[in-house]
Parts: C-alpha cells; structure tokens; sequence
C-alpha cells in the first residue's frame, strides 16, 4: 500500500463573490521514500494541496470532497487534537518564506528542540542533544551556530534550519513549497541538493511543490503538472520533459529559458486566467489551448493513458497519442 | 487629488464601514450629538431663561432637580442644565474638529515632506517630534496658563493641534517612507516630475486616508484635553463646556447631592469621545488591508 | 558613413563608477563603515544594443541601473551618456536628460499608482515633459497602448491598476517607458515576479519594442538565460565588481571567471539525472 | 545582555531632549508678560531675602548670563523659593514625587499584566463574543473622562458606600498615635485604592486594545503558521511564539503613551487630594507660585524621559534583534 493516496480531493475557498474551486477533482500516489513534484503557476492550487496535507488550511477554506488516505488513514476525517499528533511527527513542511518562518525571539536550536520534545516529551537530555547534533551535521550548519538567533542567520542558513525542523522527528513524508523561491540562484542550487541528498539518505517521502520546472526537474522523480486547480498531466521526470503531451505541459516548457533549449522556445499567445468560480466539467484551458480546435468546445477532459506512469487529461485522445501538438 | 479611484476607495470603504457595529454605532451617537448641537442655536430663543451662560430663572437661586421647566434640573445659581449641555456639545464639536483638523494638516504635512526630504532635515523634525511627543500636553496647557493668563477657546485649539501633530507626522512619515521607494514614485521621477509634483499627486492620495483615521483619534484627545483643562479652571471664562461644568459641579460641593448636574456633562464627554474613537477603529478595519485578506491558492 | 571606432559608437559610458551605501546614522553619528555596492567598475553600452547585466541579489545590479536612471548618484567616477557627463546635470538639461533614458520597474503590482487610471499613468511623463497638446498627448497615449498589446488603447485608458493583471501592468509600465520615445531604457528584471508564460510574453514585446525604435536596453537580470535570450552583450556582476563582459554566446559557451562558470552550472535546467 | 553602546546612546539622547526642554523652559517664563523678578522672587519677602534671591538666581543680570545661571542652578539643585511654602522648592517636590511614583508605578505596572493577557485572550478569539465584549469594554475605558470617572467612584464607593476614605493618602490620626508599620502600610493601601482603580481602569482599555491588535498581526506571520506545522499545541503557540512577539510593541507604546497617563495623573491625584506632584503642580498653577510649577514641570519631564528610556531598555534586552 502507498503512503499517501489522494482521492478526488476537491478544495474551495469562500469569497465574496463565490465558492472558488481552488483543487479540482485531484488524484495521486506517493509511495514510501518516493518523490513528487508539484509545478504550476500563480493560481493553479499547487500550495493549496500542500496546507491540506498539513491541515493547515485557512479559515475560508474548506474540503469540499474527496479523501487523503496516509499510513492508513483518512487525514480528512482528523480533529484538531489528532492532527497535532500528525504534523511535525509524521508530515513536516518546509515553508516557502524561509526568512520568517523561524521564531526571532528565540535561538534557533530551542525552535528544533521544541519540535523534537513536543512529540517526544520523555526523550533523554543525552538523546535531545545527540539528535540534534545528527540534525545540524545532516543539514550542514556548524554546531557553534547552533544557539543563534535567526537574524544572525544568512538566508541559505535559515532555509538549512527550517529543513532541520522539517527532518527533526523523522517524518514519513516532508512537503517542500517553494523552498528555494527566495534564495539566490548559487544557495538554491546548494539547498535543491541538500533536500534530495536528505531525501535519499531518509528514505522520506517528499511532496516538492514549485512554480519552476526546471527546479522540481531537479529533484523529483515524478512530476505533475497542475492547471487552475486540475492536473493535466503526471509522468516521470522523463516522460513529462521529454515528451510532454498535454498542451499546457507544452506551452509551460516552451516557455521556460533555460540555457540548454533556448531553440525550443515559443511565444504563447496566452489570454485571460481561466475563472475558477463557476463549477463546470469543461475544459479549462480551451480558452488559452493552442491545440483547442471547435470539437473540444463543450466536452469534458478524461484521462488518456499514455504509460502505465504517463497520463494526460484532455478532450483529444487523438492528440495526446500522437505526442508533440500540432506539429 | 480626489479621483476616481479615490471615490471609488471610498464608496467600497464606506460599504464595509456601515456594516461594522462599531462604525454603525460610532454614527448614530456622533448624530446624536451633532442635534444636539444645532439645538443650542436655538435654546436660548425660546426663552432667555434658557441662554447657558447667562439665564438665570429668577424662580429658583438654589440648584434643583428636573422638572418640566428644567428637564435636567439647574446649577446652584439656577441656570438650565440642559441648555448647557447643548451649549457643550457644540463647544466640543468645534474644538474636536478644528483641533484635530489642524493637528492633521500640520502632521501630513511635516510626515511627507520630512519622509519624502530625509537627510537633516527629517532628523531634526522627527527629533522635534520626538520631544513634543514625551511632553504631557495639558501639564504644558497649564504652564502656559499659568505664565499668560487664561487663554481664549481659539487659543487653546491652537495650542492642542500644536501639542498634538507629532504622532501624526511620525505615522505618515513611515508612510511615506515606504512609499518614497515604490516604483511609481521612482518612475514619475525618471519621468522628471518636480518633487512638489510628486508629493501632492502620488504621495498625497497614498497617506491621506491614513490622515482621516488619525484624525478620528485626534478629535478624541483634543477633547478630552480641553474638558480636562476646563474642569481644572483653566478653560475659556466666557464659554460654557461640559468640563467647565463638571467644574461647577465639584468646586461648588455639589458632587454628592446633585447627581442630575453631575452625571450628564461626563457622560457626554465619554460618549462623544467613545463615538469618534469607534469611528476611527471601524476606519481602520477597513483600512487595514491584512484584514480583508481573501484566501488565495498559490 | 565614416568609419567609426568603438569609443565613438558608446552610448553610455561608466568609468571607475562607485557607489557607497553609509549606514544608518543615529543623533547624526555613523555606527558602522559604509556598504560598498559598486566598486570602481567600467562599462560601455553601445549604440541600439541589449545589454546584460547578470548577477545575485546585492551584486549591485540594480545599483547600476538606479544610477543611470538618475535615481541616485555615484559616489565616485562618472557616467558619460551620449559623451557627456551625466552627475552635474541639473535642470533643465537633467529634465532633457529624463526625457531621453526611462526605466521599468520590476514589481507590476507596486509600479502603478492605484490612484491613477492607465491614461493618467502613461500622459505622466508627457506632461511633466511638456510635449505635445492635450489631444495630441492623448492619441500618443491611445496609440502606445496599443503598441505593448493592450488594444484597443482606448478600453484600457479609463482603467485602474487593479482591474489589470500582473502581465497587463507590466505592459502599462513599459508603455510609460516608451511613450517618450527614449533612446535608452533600463529595464531591472522586467518579468522576475511574473509566471513564465507571461514573462516570455513581455520579452518578445521588449524585443518588437527595440526594433520598432532602435532603442538601446540595459537589461539587468538574476537569470543567465533570460540574459542569454534577450541580450547582445553580457556583464557578469558580483559583489560590486564587473568580474566578465561579453557576447551572449561566447559568456555561456566559453565563461573565463570562475564566478561565471559557477553561476553556469548551477542554472537549473532539465538535465534528467544527478 | 550587555549592549553599552546602545545603553549611551539612549543616555545621551534623553540628556540633549531634557536640556532643549529646559531652554525652551527658560526662555517662555522670560518671554512671557511681567518682569521675571516679580515671578521668580515671593514680593512678601524682606528686602534682604529678595536681594539674596535675586543674586543668587542672578536676575539682575543680562539674559545670556541669567540663562547660564539658571542651567547651573538646576544642576546644583537651586530651583528657587516656593511663594506658598516659604521653602526651596526642591525640598518640597522631592516629599511629592515618591506619592507620584507610588501611584503610577501600581497603575501602569498592573494596567499593563492586565491589559496584555485580556488582549491576548481577545485577538485569539478574534470576533467571538467574549472578543467582542471585551474590545468592547476596553474602548469605553479608554475614552472615558477621568475626573468624571473619579468623581463617580468617589461618589459611589467613597460617599455611598463609605468603602474608601474620600481622598489624602493617611489618617493623620493613626500617624500621630505611633502605629505598627504594617497598620500603617495598610492605611495607604487603603488610600491607594481609589487612584489607582481610576488610572489602572483607564490605562488598561490601551493596554488591551494594542496588544490585541498587535497579537492579531503577529498571528499572520509566517512562523506562527510554523509553529502549528511542528504540532504545537495551541495554547503554547499563543503564550509563548504569539504573545512574546506580539508585548514588544506594547512595550514601546507604554513609553510614548506615558504623557497620556501623566495628564491622567495629575487629575486624579487633583480629584483624590493625593500629594503627588500633578496635584502640587495645578497648585503652584492655580496660585501663580512659579518657581514651584516650574520645580514641577521640569520633574515630571525628568520623571517621562527615565521611564521612556527604561522602557527603551527593557525593549533592548527582550528583542535579540536589537544589538549596537
């Protein structure tokens, strides 16, 4: 059995003008020790899907179907008081704002000590100090540090720390949401490598939730694609960068500068973001799809299977067999 | 300076501010008074009875309770309470409002142009600020009391929106710091726009609602102070006010025998500083753009 | 046509520019030494070329383009643009100055005023230059909207910011750019807030934009690629010092500093394994 | 925490306002109507006394001189002979500031324990009921009229109910007969209780009021989402990662409200007959006593400038962030 499988999730957000359907219909699989990515851009509810696996949704958000099936059991269907026994211990997040995400006023290593003792109370000074040395070591802060107060703290440091946090209680599964958004491109790269080194070295399952392909490329082996609120297409690294087939999955790479496809690069005549507020079955990205011809008007998407890994949703099986668009 | 957007800011603004208990409540009461205070245009024609400061009903020398004549009784040498109470509400309103208005426009802008200048000229306004801020404003009221005499309502007003700009200025500085920064204001720059161009068309419209909010919290102190410095006997002798009158009340030995003359004048007080202050709470919730904060998928 | 060296084709020249940032003071004393942002470099834009400037937050960057904008004042050395010196202008030759080097902004939802409807936003500039009359102004407005993809121009005037999105804005606040028609635009990452399908968008309007005017662009960004996509020529900035200059390839395909060569290889990219 | 070069710098800072202060306290009695003579020098004295005063003071001296004088006298602790009291004013305030101190440190201290854990209690249940009530309350505390409220207690739990003596500090008899120390320290408790219920009411509506608000923008940021991400229990999340953040500005505002509470004070140790300064300070006002206001008025800024500059230290040594 996986670790983690979502089913049918569907998330809303009350607003003034409506229900907004920000997760659509989601489902996936994270096995144990496995790696997911989660790409999108603004909007697209890759975030969303992150605080649910937390339970740490705002207050205008509510579940409005589905399941989140984990070791077991349905995180769903959690109180507050069960939930507290689960996050931290069992899922763990790395935030997006490393720079706030730690506590000013008090030194660092008290801010991982208290994740450790919350879940742990009776855990010996000796083993409090010995983990948090595994701790420090594994995440590369000198141990001199460790008493710091974060404004004493580099960025880079910071995000070290927070990723400290995440591993303290040896969590079956970390979610990562933009973790490395803030940081410039030589410290991300050092904290991209530190997360997987981490990842392979635990055998942690890891949720890696990014705006940047490229970025979660680097560190997961499956990737799927998100697309106001949906996923319109799921596959191994491989097979989502080598052949994407949904032609969202298309234009997103065809649009990503990277030094080694600048040839590859089209311009998409994008128009307005899709409206999220009404319920519909459509298709959601008709109205900026360059392969959108009058057929798919009116139908709802299914998923084509391409791979036993490799799937897409769209209106047009002919299409996404077929491999690159139009073309 | 009052654009489109500003109106339309301003509309939706009002939309949430009429909703809230507390803006809702904060109107009704300020309406209340402002009746009131039209009314005492009007009191001492009925009858020069009724005149606050000089009706003295020959009938009765002695301080009395309500009766039909006297709604809420007279004071010991038989004036109406409740003209009096009109004849306060509009005393307050003037010095509130004024004071505070001045205090406003002093503070903006002192705020904006120091915020906007920086260098020596922001340290050594904010540094004046700093001093005139730590100093009790009706300890000062009374020094100066003391060493020119009693001073007119005018005088007193001027005095108040002086003692009271600092906090302003210090708020709408920030402001304005973060705004100095913004791109729009740097791009209007680039553009060539004069500094005065920029302060009044891009930074003005930015802190002025701000301004409105502080003015809200200034009507209240400038009120308060000036009760305070009646009811200690250093108001303006030919004007009637609530704090002269609690003044009466006390300094005549009343305060235990009559409390028909002494609970009305700090009622008021309380309930029209209560009113703004709700104003300016409701004012910033609308203002306060975290709490408005819709939820956002990212 | 005269043969014309290299010198002679320079649009804007900076020698030994530095830029000292002094801490904060306190009752007028300094606690700490001043923040060195630029130290001493040398550049040279040419005519009608996109130039990059490449490098991490706090490289001094965005210094530079503050400084030739006119935003702020070097330290020490001098900005030639056109041959003259750019630091005594003042007045009148700095307003012509203004008219004649414009700059774009990097965050779409700070660099509008909310107070100010799109018409207003893009006749600022003509009016502070004092160009044209009322109805030419606003058919010059009309017609640069239309210009950076927000047509009918005419729609667009009578909005305000936040009815526009973060792409739509930032095509606003090109327009105010271009709407002078300047001979030199500073553009500090243009698109570094935007999803990349708009951000493409937005390069390859920047691009029609050069050449409908022949603009010269300093395009200042964190992103190599974005660089290498946009640009002729290719500054490599670090720590306030000009560590590599040079053409857009030959940076990528041959980098010499070792700063470059690690900012190369930690781009991410699609490199399927380790 | 040792941080001295932010302790001196805090120094130096209030000495440069307190002596603007005392400038431009010189400069308004000089400048004022009347001969500075006639209000720094009782005219009920002998002419011997009033010549000693004059000279000492140096009144018969150009104003540059009068000035350096006066600054040295301040320094020496010669601030002149009360009109009323016949005495050097020093000797007089000094007797006054320890009711004062008494007074406002009681009120303040407990207004802001108080405040600070209501407000807390109110922003985490941001719009319930008890929020409501709360907040509710809290604002009509701070815009109620202090000698009204004063009067009001005074009438009803002092005169009504007879509860609390009707103003002073002591009953002179019980001082007089040599009572224990304990009967005595009981006496001015029992004195206190009405001045401070009055201040403790009045300052503890702002306490509430910004540490509520201060809490609630604390809860928004991004380690408080952090700390529930650990598994934290609520009530540790709000007393220790929320409210410690969330006192720091409430702190600082307890300095620059403190001109606020003086206003305050002196009127309710006006109302209450109690002999701290703002009551001798309205005296000295009311009676032209000059030399005594001006004795007044430079102790109470004295008194403000300390406080707000311990204020600022305590602010120091709570926030790591701070260092010099």
């Amino acid at each position: 059995m996986s670790l983690l499988s979502v089913e049918n999730l569907s998330i809303g957000y009350q607003t003034k003008k409506g229900m907004l359907k920000a997760v659509d219909h989601i489902r996936f699989d994270l096995e144990e020790g496995d790696s997911l990515g989660f790409v999108g851009e603004s909007g697209c509810g890759k975030t969303t899907i992150g605080m649910a696996l937390m339970g740490l949704l705002p207050e205008n958000a509510e579940i409005l179907e589905g399941r989140i099936r984990f070791q077991g059991r349905d995180l769903v269907l959690l109180t507050e008081p069960q939930w507290r026994q689960v996050r931290g211990a069992k899922v763990a997040m790395i935030f997006q704002s490393a720079m706030n995400a730690l506590n000013p006023v008090f030194p660092v290593d008290e801010q991982i000590k208290e994740a450790i003792v919350t879940h742990q109370p009776d855990i010996s000074d000796a083993d409090l100090s010995e983990r948090m040395k595994q701790l420090f070591d594994l995440v590369d802060i000198p141990l001199a540090r460790m008493k710091n107060y974060p404004h004493e703290y580099s960025g880079g440091m910071k995000q070290r720390a927070v990723i400290a946090m995440a591993l303290a209680c040896d969590p079956a599964l970390i979610i990562a949401d933009e973790p490395t958004t803030a940081l410039d491109v030589i410290v991300q790269d050092q904290i991209l490598r530190e997360i997987k080194m981490v990842q392979q070295k635990t055998r942690t399952g890891l949720i890696f939730i990014s705006h940047d392909i490229a970025v979660v490329a680097s560190v997961c082996e499956r990737i799927c694609v998100m697309y106001a609120g949906q996923i319109v297409e799921t596959g191994t690294r491989k097979e989502v960068f080598k052949s994407p087939r949904h032609p969202y999955t298309q234009t997103l790479l065809g649009s990503y500068l990277s030094l080694d496809n600048l040839k590859d690069i089209k311009v998409p005549d994008m128009k307005e973001s899709p409206d999220q507020l009404t319920d519909t079955n459509e298709c959601r990205f008709s109205g900026a799809c360059p392969s959108c011809d009058r057929k798919c008007a009116g139908r709802s998407p299914e998923w084509i299977e391409i791979s036993p890994t490799h799937q897409a949703f769209c209106c047009n099986p002919g299409l996404i067999r077929r491999g690159h668009g139009k073309n | 300076m009052l654009n489109k957007y500003f109106m339309l800011r301003f509309y939706k603004g009002w939309q949430i501010f009429i909703q809230n208990p507390l803006g809702k409540t904060g109107v009704i009461i300020l309406g209340v008074f402002m009746v009131m205070a039209i009314a005492s245009f009007f009191v001492p024609l009925i009858d020069p009875m009724y005149d606050p400061m000089t009706g003295i009903d020959p009938d009765i020398k002695l301080s009395t309770g309500p009766s039909l004549t006297h709604w809420l009784g007279t004071d010991n040498v038989g004036r109406d309470i409740l003209a009096q109470l009109l004849e306060g509400a509009k005393v307050a309103f003037v010095v509130g409002l004024s004071a505070a208005f001045f205090s406003i426009v002093i503070g903006t802008l002192v705020g904006m142009i120091a915020g906007y200048a920086g260098g020596l000229l922001d340290a050594s306004l904010m540094r004046l600020a700093d001093i005139i801020m730590v100093l009790p404003s009706l300890v000062i009221l009374l020094i100066l009391a003391s060493l020119f005499g009693q001073f007119n309502i005018w005088i007193i007003v001027f005095i108040i929106a002086i003692m009271r700009w600092p906090a302003v200025s210090r708020v709408i500085r920030s402001q304005t710091l973060s705004l100095k920064h913004r791109p729009f204001i740097e791009a209007s720059r680039v553009a060539g726009a004069s500094h005065v161009r920029i302060i009044f068309r891009h930074i003005m419209p930015n802190v002025l609602p701000l301004a409105f909010l502080y003015m809200t919290f200034r009507v209240t102190a400038a009120i308060l102070v000036e009760a305070a410095l009646s009811f200690l006997g250093f108001g303006d002798p030919s004007q009637v006010s609530w704090g002269m009158m609690l003044q009466w009340v006390w300094k005549s030995g009343h305060m235990f025998q009559a409390p028909y003359w002494l609970i009305p004048p700090g009622l008021c007080i309380s309930l029209l500083t209560l009113a703004f202050y709700m104003l300016g709470r409701a004012m910033d919730e609308v203002l306060d753009p975290r709490l408005r904060k819709e939820g956002q998928s990212g | 046509m005269e043969k014309t060296d290299t010198k002679n084709r320079l649009l804007v020249e900076l020698k030994q520019v530095t830029k000292a940032y002094a801490p904060k003071k306190r009752w007028f004393v300094r606690s700490s030494q001043p923040v060195l942002a630029l130290n001493s470099i040398d550049l040279g834009i040419e005519h009608g070329e996109v130039f990059g400037l490449v490098g991490q937050s706090g490289s001094g960057k965005t210094t530079t383009g503050r400084l030739l904008a006119k935003l702020e004042s070097p330290t020490a050395g001098e900005i030639y643009f056109d041959k003259t010196p750019i630091s005594q202008l003042k007045g009148v030759r700095l307003k012509a100055y203004r008219s004649r080097v414009q700059m774009i902004f990097q965050d779409p939802y700070q660099s509008l005023n909310p107070h100010l409807s799109i018409a207003e936003t893009v006749l600022e500039p003509l009016m502070v230059q004092g160009i044209g009359t009322r109805d030419t102004r606003m058919e010059k407005v009309v017609h640069t909207l239309d210009l950076v993809g927000l047509s009918p121009g005419e729609a667009f005037c009578h909005r305000y910011p936040h009815q526009l999105s973060g792409g739509q804005r930032q095509r606003v606040a090109i327009a105010r750019a271009i709407v002078l028609e300047p001979q030199f635009i500073v553009a500090d990452e243009p698109t570094s807030m935007l999803d990349a399908t708009i951000a493409i968008q937005l390069f390859k309007l920047l691009q029609e934009i050069k050449e409908t005017f022949g603009m010269t662009f300093l395009f200042i960004t964190h992103n190599l690629a974005a660089a290498r996509y946009m640009c002729d020529r290719i500054a490599v900035i670090h720590e306030g010092h000009i560590v590599e200059v040079n053409t857009a390839e030959n940076i990528i395909r041959h980098p010499e500093h070792p700063y470059t060569k690690k900012l190369i290889k930690v781009q991410p990219g699609f490199k399927y394994g380790r | 925490m040792a941080k001295p070069g932010y302790i001196l710098l805090k120094l130096v800072e209030v000495g440069i306002i307190f002596f603007v202060i005392l400038t431009a306290l010189f400069f308004l009695f000089r400048l004022s109507p009347g001969d500075p003579i006639s209000k720094m020098v009782d005219p009920m004295l002998t002419p011997e006394d009033m010549a000693h005063l004059i000279q000492q003071m140096g009144l018969d001296r150009p104003m540059w001189e009068q000035y350096l004088i006066y600054v040295k006298n301040f320094f020496t602790g010669h601030l002149g002979v009360s009109f009323h009291y016949g005495e050097p004013v020093e000797t007089i305030i000094w007797d006054k500031l320890k009711w004062t101190i008494l007074l406002f440190t009681t009120s303040t201290v407990l207004a802001a324990f108080v405040g600070v854990f209501l407000g807390k209690i109110a922003a985490w249940h941001k719009g319930s009921r008890l929020d409501n009530v709360m907040s509710i309350s809290a604002l009509v505390c701070y815009t109620l009229f202090i000698p009204w409220f004063a009067l009001l207690l005074l009438w009803i739990l002092g005169f009504q109910w007879g509860l609390f003596p009707l103003g002073g500090v002591l009953t002179p008899a019980l001082w007089i007969s040599n009572a224990p120390l304990i009967t005595r320290i009981l006496d001015v408790l029992h004195h206190l209780m009405l001045p401070l219920l009055t201040l403790f009411v009045i300052n503890l509506g702002s306490y509430l009021l910004l540490m509520r608000s201060s809490m609630l923008s604390v809860l928004s940021e991004d380690y408080i989402l952090t700390a529930r991400a650990k598994g934290l229990s609520e009530k540790v999340i709000r007393n220790k990662h929320a409210a410690r953040n969330a006192a720091l500005p409430v702190i600082t505002s307890v300095g620059l409200s403190l001109a606020f509470s003086i206003n305050g004070g002196a009127l309710t140790e006006q109302i209450f007959t109690w002999p701290g300064i703002g009551k001798e300070l309205i005296f000295a006002v009311s009676n032209n006593d000059y030399p005594l206001a001006q004795a007044c008025f430079l102790l109470i800024a004295l008194v403000v400038l300390c406080a707000n500059l311990i204020v600022d230290l305590l602010y120091a040594w709570l926030d790591p962030r701070i260092t010099y």
